[in-house]
């Protein structure tokens, strides 16, 4: 029994679907049980969403049942939570309207997506040495390219644009991507030789 | 009836939540916490679907596979006994392995090998070569930038800087599409609409009046 | 207000302001479209051929996981009328799954374009489409995808078991002649599963997203592309049947000069506030 | 054995794990490889005891990305600063709030928290609300960083890890706050933003550099010089095929991928 206790169980307990999955990927043999561990990764990761979701209840109901501060709000999550959770199994139409016109102008709105850039590009487009100014030339004839207004105002615009998308853009992200390739491997490596377990906890 | 009704609470709920550039206030944090709670709901709603679908289901038919999976799962709810603690970090360990897997078994061929596979300089017409050709010094230059475990001496550190030029014109373009795209123009069409701007109107006069009680709430103290 | 000149608002009035032009600019076209002309660009167009030449009788897959905003303004509805154009036509056959990270939305968004976005007159389901819905798990689903389709999930949306559903018996991964996604986060996952298959990806993206994978783009792992909300309104074009997107696109031109005015009101000041 | 087309992909595979294995068993055999300075390591000292002046707390977050993704390599580099952060806390006595966005970073960071704590000499400080998780949503997430940046107004944001568009909202919410913003993420989509706005920017690869010369720990040291043999290596690769295309040899690389 302790020995099920120890660290090392639960690292072989993460080597050895890892090594398995990736010896199907190179040999191609035992592909239905390497398929059936890769469906497992995403249903045990339903099964930690409902822990998370747990510990968060446990912590909002703390909030209510000591009055701490932002109590009401507290409430106000768990009504919205039972109401649209149990409406999806009972009565599909109101889950429906609430899907509709509750859940998604949140979704959409709460995202401030263009106020936050406009506050970025207002608050931090200050330069502070000439790489900055540099990517800053690059933002303005990238926009001047997308919008068809850019074309309006000049015919080289686009031309620019797509010149800086096709070649430095492309040099970059290709580093970038093999950088991180590259980063990945480091990072499997060392989690099979059980040297990176902060998945555990530690 | 309820579109008419949906689409006011649709318009109200996005002007409620651009209060916030306002000013903090009270409906902000109570859609927020909706949020949360709407959020979850939605989350767990499709997990358990999930669940019951592709794993509680096979696992009543005793379909060995899904059955040894459901009870892996369960064990992650071992954490709150406090002796079989360690039971509940299998599961994580699982997933975390297969996780890796999945990303690292694709990692090579479509992140490493086929970026390397270079264009050539000969042939063709002279601008792609040229473009290739700079598209190759970019992609030296860029990695050099991230070599870490090598003095930067003069040679390596002007290849950096170029690196770092090149990194300032992507990364331009990166942030330059993102300037250009934005979601606030789909929230417009409905908030100018035919049921929305009875709430958008409201929403106007109430930040006037606002504005204009705060005006005389600060003009008595500071004359 | 003494000494305080009164455009030292506090910096909350500031941005309040910044934020009132955006509402505002984004208003005007909506109200008066400006209507200017869209060039349609060479990769709008090799994803409208792509998808026309796919081979009489051939099975396809598309992984939706765009935005909310599709959800919404159904940007999307082009692409997806052109998938019910060519079941009819080209006899092609599409399966619908969804692994979007903003959850079931994913799976509503399909449900949402099959009702009410596309023309599914002489098309059946479980012959000509079938629609998985959402499955979490993100790229553990695509993984799933690109080793064995059928293993994917049990049940499609509607719980009829995947081994009844006609089109899908005997279907493997190597039958699929296309795979296409839209996506609203960045491209590594499916460029990781489905990059080593080296069957033709479609990708529809966020503009920056796009930008990020030109590295994949340039080496050939993604067939075409549309380029974001610009892309989906010049396919509009390039298809002939118009959403909202391409209302939007006037908008997009205001937003953009306020975007780069700001750029330069904000150096201004930072130059003046350091000098 | 090996697949058709495959084997090359796998002989790079084993030159990776190799060259980590190799320069791992060196480094933890004692001797270091040098690691070119991080200048935000330096300055994270300054910046704890500037908040710690301020009396405002520290915000801290690792973002979208989990341990249980492919993200998982980002994730543990922010815990790694994080656990660095909380010592630092511990020394200067701030309140350091970390917002957490999966179920299981709560009980993983309240241990990074705790032992941080204890290491920075005051473990009384330490109190586990100071973990917080609003559930596995990025808009209920953002909405509960905004609430907290306007209501706490914190003195340092820090943001590593795998970070999706809530980097949006972090940079943003640091400028109107006027906190100190430091952001760092390997993920190409934000290096732009990060670049112009974060005061301290972690570029690409920087973030796990930095993780490891807080930790010091051979293991990272060695995967980081591991790293930089196989850039070379990839670098002699492009050198190679760049040259077989163009002296008339094209099918050499393709070939050999597809060997």
């Amino acid at each position: 029994m302790s020995v099920l206790k120890q660290k090392e169980f639960a690292i072989i307990l993460f080597v050895v679907p890892l090594l398995f999955i990736l010896f199907n990927f190179y040999t191609g043999i035992a592909g239905p049980q390497a398929t059936e561990l890769i469906n497992w990764g995403a249903y045990l990761w339903n099964f930690s969403m409902i822990i998370g979701t747990y510990s968060m209840f446990r912590k909002h109901l703390l909030t209510i049942t000591e009055r701490q501060k932002d109590w009401p709000y507290s409430v106000i999550m768990f009504v919205s939570f039972f109401v649209y959770f149990i409406t999806g199994y009972i009565h599909t139409p109101t889950f429906q309207w609430i899907m509709d016109y509750v859940q998604t102008p949140i979704m959409m709105t709460i995202w401030v997506g263009a106020f936050t850039t406009f506050t970025m590009v207002f608050r931090g487009a200050r330069t502070r040495n000439w790489l900055g100014v540099l990517l800053l030339l690059s933002t303005v004839l990238t926009v001047l390219r997308m919008a068809p207004i850019g074309e309006a105002i000049w015919g080289g615009f686009p031309i620019i644009g797509l010149w800086i998308n096709d070649v430095p853009n492309v040099a970059v992200m290709r580093a970038i991507t093999i950088g991180m390739g590259i980063g990945l491997l480091a990072t499997m490596t060392r989690e099979i030789l059980g040297k990176e377990t902060h998945y555990l906890g530690e | 009836m309820s579109d008419f009704i949906g689409s006011l609470v649709f318009v109200s709920i996005i002007l409620i939540i651009w209060t916030i550039f306002y000013r903090e206030n009270p409906f902000y944090k109570a859609i927020s916490s909706m949020s949360v709670g709407l959020m979850l709901a939605f989350w767990l709603k499709g997990g358990l679907d999930t669940l019951y679908k592709d794993v509680i289901k096979p696992a009543m038919g005793l379909e060995p596979a899904r059955l040894a999976v459901l009870i892996i799962g369960l064990f992650i709810f071992m954490r709150f006994y406090s002796d079989l603690e360690f039971v509940s970090k299998w599961p994580i360990a699982i997933l975390a392995g297969v996780g890796t897997a999945i990303a690292s078994k694709g990692a090579v061929s479509a992140m490493i090998l086929s970026q390397i596979a270079a264009g050539s300089f000969v042939g063709a017409d002279l601008l792609t070569n040229i473009n290739n050709l700079l598209i190759w010094i970019g992609t030296i230059a860029t990695t050099v930038y991230f070599l870490f475990s090598f003095e930067r001496g003069p040679i390596l550190g002007t290849v950096s800087k170029v690196g770092q030029v090149y990194m300032m014109l992507a990364f331009g373009v990166v942030f330059g599409m993102s300037v250009y795209g934005s979601s606030v123009l789909t929230q417009m069409t409905y908030l100018l609409d035919y049921p929305g701007y009875i709430a958008t109107a409201v929403a106007i006069l109430v930040i006037i009046a606002d504005i204009v009680l705060r005006m005389r709430r600060k003009a008595p103290e500071s004359s | 207000m003494s000494g305080k000149k009164w455009y030292h608002l506090s910096m909350d009035a500031q941005d309040s302001l910044v934020y009132l032009f955006v509402i505002l600019l984004c208003g005007v076209p909506v109200i008066r479209p400006l209507g200017l002309p869209l060039a349609i660009n060479e990769s709008t167009t090799h994803f409208y051929e792509t998808l026309n030449n796919i081979p009489e009788g051939s099975t396809i897959l598309w992984n939706e996981g765009y935005m909310v905003q599709s959800y919404v303004s159904g940007s999307e509805i082009a692409f997806y009328r052109l998938f019910f154009d060519l079941m009819r036509e080209n006899d092609v056959k599409v399966i619908f799954v969804s692994s979007c990270v903003d959850g079931p939305l994913g799976g509503a968004m399909i449900q949402k374009m099959l009702d009410a976005g596309v023309d599914k007159t002489d098309t059946v389901y479980g012959r000509d489409y079938v629609n998985l819905g959402w499955l979490p798990g993100f790229e553990a689903v695509l993984a799933a995808i690109a080793q064995d389709i059928q293993s994917v999930t049990e049940e499609d949306a509607y719980g009829t078991p995947v081994s009844d559903i006609e089109m899908m018996q005997g279907l493997t991964t190597d039958d699929l002649y296309l795979l296409g996604f839209s996506c609203g986060v960045s491209v590594d996952p499916w460029m990781r599963q489905w990059g080593p298959l080296g069957k033709p990806i479609l990708m529809v993206g966020g503009e920056s997203l796009i930008a990020q994978a030109m590295g994949y783009i340039n080496a050939g792992t993604v067939e075409a592309y549309l380029n974001g909300g610009r892309g989906m309104a010049e396919f509009e074009k390039v298809y002939g049947f118009y959403t909202l997107q391409t209302a939007i696109m006037d908008s997009v031109n205001l937003m953009s000069l306020y975007g780069i005015a700001l750029i330069i009101l904000s150096n201004v000041l930072f130059g003046k506030k350091k000098g | 054995m090996i697949l058709e087309g495959l084997r090359f992909d796998l002989i790079i595979l084993l030159v990776n794990v190799a060259l980590i294995y190799f320069f791992m068993r060196k480094a933890e055999g004692g001797k270091l490889p040098y690691i070119r300075p991080v200048p935000f390591i330096e300055e994270l000292d300054s910046i704890v005891g500037r908040a710690a002046e301020m009396g405002r707390p520290i915000h801290f977050s690792t973002g979208y990305g989990g341990l249980h993704d492919e993200w998982a390599v980002m994730c543990v580099a922010g815990l790694a600063l994080l656990s660095k952060v909380a010592e630092l806390c511990g020394k200067y006595r701030v309140w350091l709030q970390f917002t957490c966005f999966r179920g299981y970073l709560v009980p993983i960071g309240q241990d990074l928290l705790k032992t941080g704590y204890e290491k920075g000499g005051n473990p009384d400080m330490y109190s586990p609300d100071m973990v917080s998780y609003v559930g596995e949503d990025q808009t209920a997430y953002v909405a509960f960083i905004m609430d907290y940046f306007m209501s706490e107004r914190p003195a340092v944001a820090m943001m590593f890890g795998a970070i999706q568009a809530e980097m949006n909202h972090h940079l943003m919410m640091s400028a109107r706050v006027g906190a100190v913003c430091c952001a760092g993420t390997p993920r190409l989509y934000y290096q732009g933003k990060m670049a112009l706005m974060a005061d301290f920017a972690l570029l690409g690869e920087e973030l796990y550099v930095a993780g490891a010369s807080i930790t010091k720990d051979p293991v990272h040291m060695g995967s980081i010089e591991a790293e930089d043999w196989s850039k070379i290596i990839v670098l002699a690769l492009l050198l190679i095929a760049a040259i077989a295309v163009n002296i008339g040899m094209p099918q050499l690389f393709t070939g050999l991928m597809g060997w």
